[in-house]
């Protein structure tokens, strides 16, 4: 089946895969009851490949659905002859439509909600009125002041705003500091690793302990990257088993077209 | 109806005494409380209640109006006039909501109590830090543990989300559990019952909007003159 | 009837807009200041607050009443239920103080002369309506108002407030930093400066922390370790 384009979308466009999935869905018409998986699954790819950046624990949550998408498409291509056939075979798409059923009614839900919200956001409630304001006499009591309570209240509010600015702070600071991490740097990372024509794993360059969950999951797209260069070639001899890379050509990377230039920045490949 | 204490209010006297409490009180006041000054049993309270708001609404001439919250009520300006108030308070300039705070309330929503696990499950996506956001908006509370392995934090909705989202009790909102359906039908069955038709197969995406807009939330809308 | 301005109201808009602004200003409005919201002559003004003053009266079902106090006018409750309010006002009827409670009145004897933003400010949470009952059990009382735009009113603590806390003076409060107005707008300011950025200068600590979650940086915010 013919790949549509898939016009410049961003990430950040979308609150996450299966918003990315009825957005397809949406665009190119589908039956929601009869998703065409193979087209479906290849348009989320190209996106995903696009991707220029990734921001940390999205990007983790962009490839779960990718990996849903090619294990729905690869039981539909090869039925699995095991289980005897009665008629009533379980749709593979079944899951996945009911999870897109779910998330679209959420966010009809959410418009809904956010049209509420502006019509009846910031309410204005009267401040209350004193008993002096009214002039309403209230009999003289013994006041129930408990200076225990009293204290306690100075602490808590003493406490509640050191935890407000340190966390303030923190998320500051963070904002600053973050890296964007981009698929063409590992790109370079991962051709760098193989230089010589060596052999490596993939759990060598990117090992669980040392680096970050989100170095882990650019530098798999990086790999997928080169393997459609066909710069590098990857052997896996079953699912989750180890993931073996070997460099195919001496040629560094294409040079990036302009469209990519654009995405992945300023990268100088001849140097490598 | 039982006896009323020595100094209670009359029948008469009723709707006056419930205007002057909750001018006065400015904040939603319960019906519990409304009982303990006026002396009168709680389910008269709230018919004369009903009453008094519904006639609120249909002056066009007054601007004031009689909301309900669970089982608060609360006296405050009509949305229609709400545009002149804002020319004498400056109103506070808040961040918009992105459309995943909105997502994540929908889900709590309609399904409280609900877990973290099972607003992310819906959304595809992790939510940690929106539903921290709408806990401090106070949109959200906890409410307790699920009695399951980890005893994962429930979470509802506040009075403070029924005061700012014009709902007047979450049993306004037809409770549709987002998640967990087993098949297509189980799913379409309770869209069924939730959009209160007979008529089965083949819902569309907007039929299915529709069917809860219909049975949903719009009901408030309807005297809602905008 | 003069030419209105672009914006101000219809004549079949005027009663509720009026209703609506006596009821939320809480104090007497000006006819002048009446004018300057609603766009509307200050004589059309006096004859529709007549009108409605009279309306009030002359219905049997209300507790609220229009009063005129020379040029100015203030919602309140009618004489008649004055009695039911002294039972909501009186002690025993009161719900018991809570902890907002306490905490407010903490922060306004560390800080006394103080205005309900400053006590927001530190407390971090809206107070107002828990003032209006510290005012009721005398441990606070109005003291002024500030100079500043608005005019907003200060509040200080009482000597019966010093009584019951057995204390001789709101110096003998032990020295508390987060406690402090100053303290917090230093924090506040510090924080801005470490935020750096042109945009960000001139931004209150809610408007930091509301931009978080603003389009811009809001998608980092979101995937924040928590």
């Amino acid at each position: 089946m013919p790949i549509r384009q898939v016009p410049e979308l961003k990430i950040r466009q979308f609150e996450g895969p299966l918003d990315l999935l009825f957005h397809l869905i949406e665009k190119n018409d589908i039956d929601i009851y009869d998703i065409p998986i193979a087209e479906i699954t290849d348009q989320y790819m190209v996106f995903l490949q696009d991707m220029d950046t990734l921001d940390m624990e999205v990007a983790s949550e962009f490839l779960v659905m990718a990996a849903t998408l090619i294990h729905i498409k690869s039981r539909l291509l090869l039925p699995d002859k095991k289980l005897p056939t009665d008629g009533e075979e379980e749709d593979p798409r079944e899951e996945l439509v009911i999870r897109l059923l779910q998330y679209r009614r959420c966010k009809l839900l959410a418009r809904e909600l956010k049209e509420r919200h502006t019509q009846f956001a910031d309410p204005i409630l009267r401040l209350p009125s004193s008993a002096d304001t009214l002039g309403v006499r209230i009999d003289a009591v013994p006041q129930e002041f408990d200076p225990e309570q009293f204290r306690a209240a100075i602490q808590t509010v003493s406490s509640r705003n050191e935890v407000r600015f340190a966390d303030l702070s923190a998320k500051i600071t963070h904002i600053l500091k973050r890296d964007k991490v981009s698929v063409r740097d590992k790109m370079r990372f991962v051709w760098q690793k193989l230089f010589g024509g060596g052999k490596i794993f993939f759990h060598e360059i990117f090992p669980s302990r040392g680096t970050t969950k989100i170095d882990r999951v650019v530098g798999f797209l990086a790999i997928l990257e080169l393997l459609r260069g066909n710069r590098i070639s990857a052997e896996q001899e079953k699912p989750f088993d180890v993931i073996l890379l070997h460099r195919l050509s001496d040629i560094p990377p294409e040079s990036p077209s302009d469209k990519t230039d654009q995405a992945y920045g300023e990268v100088n490949y001849d140097g490598i | 109806m039982t006896e009323f204490e020595n100094d209670s209010l009359t029948v008469q006297e009723l709707p006056a005494a419930l205007e002057g409490i909750l001018f006065a009180a400015g904040d939603p006041v319960s019906l519990q409380r409304l009982s303990d000054i006026t002396g009168v049993e709680r389910s008269v309270l709230r018919q004369t209640l009903t009453k008094m708001s519904a006639d609120y609404e249909n002056n066009p001439w007054g601007g004031l109006r009689i909301r309900r919250l669970d089982d608060e009520y609360v006296m405050c300006p009509k949305p229609q006039i709400k545009k002149v108030l804002e020319r004498m308070f400056q109103p506070k300039s808040r961040p918009p909501m992105s459309q995943a705070s909105y997502e994540t309330l929908a889900v709590i929503a309609y399904n409280q109590p609900v877990t973290r696990a099972q607003v992310e499950s819906v959304r595809g996506v992790s939510s940690d830090s929106i539903i921290a956001r709408l806990l401090d908006r106070g949109w959200v509370e906890e409410c307790g543990t699920l009695d399951a392995p980890g005893r994962p934090t429930l979470f509802t909705t506040t009075k403070q989300f029924l005061l700012e989202f014009g709902i007047d009790s979450v049993s306004e909102l037809p409770a549709l559990e987002l998640m967990m359906y087993g098949t297509i039908r189980d799913l379409e069955d309770s869209l069924e019952t939730a959009a209160g038709s007979k008529d089965t197969r083949q819902l569309s995406m907007e039929q299915i909007a529709g069917g809860l807009f219909a049975s949903g939330i719009s009901d408030a809308d309807e005297h809602l003159p905008t």
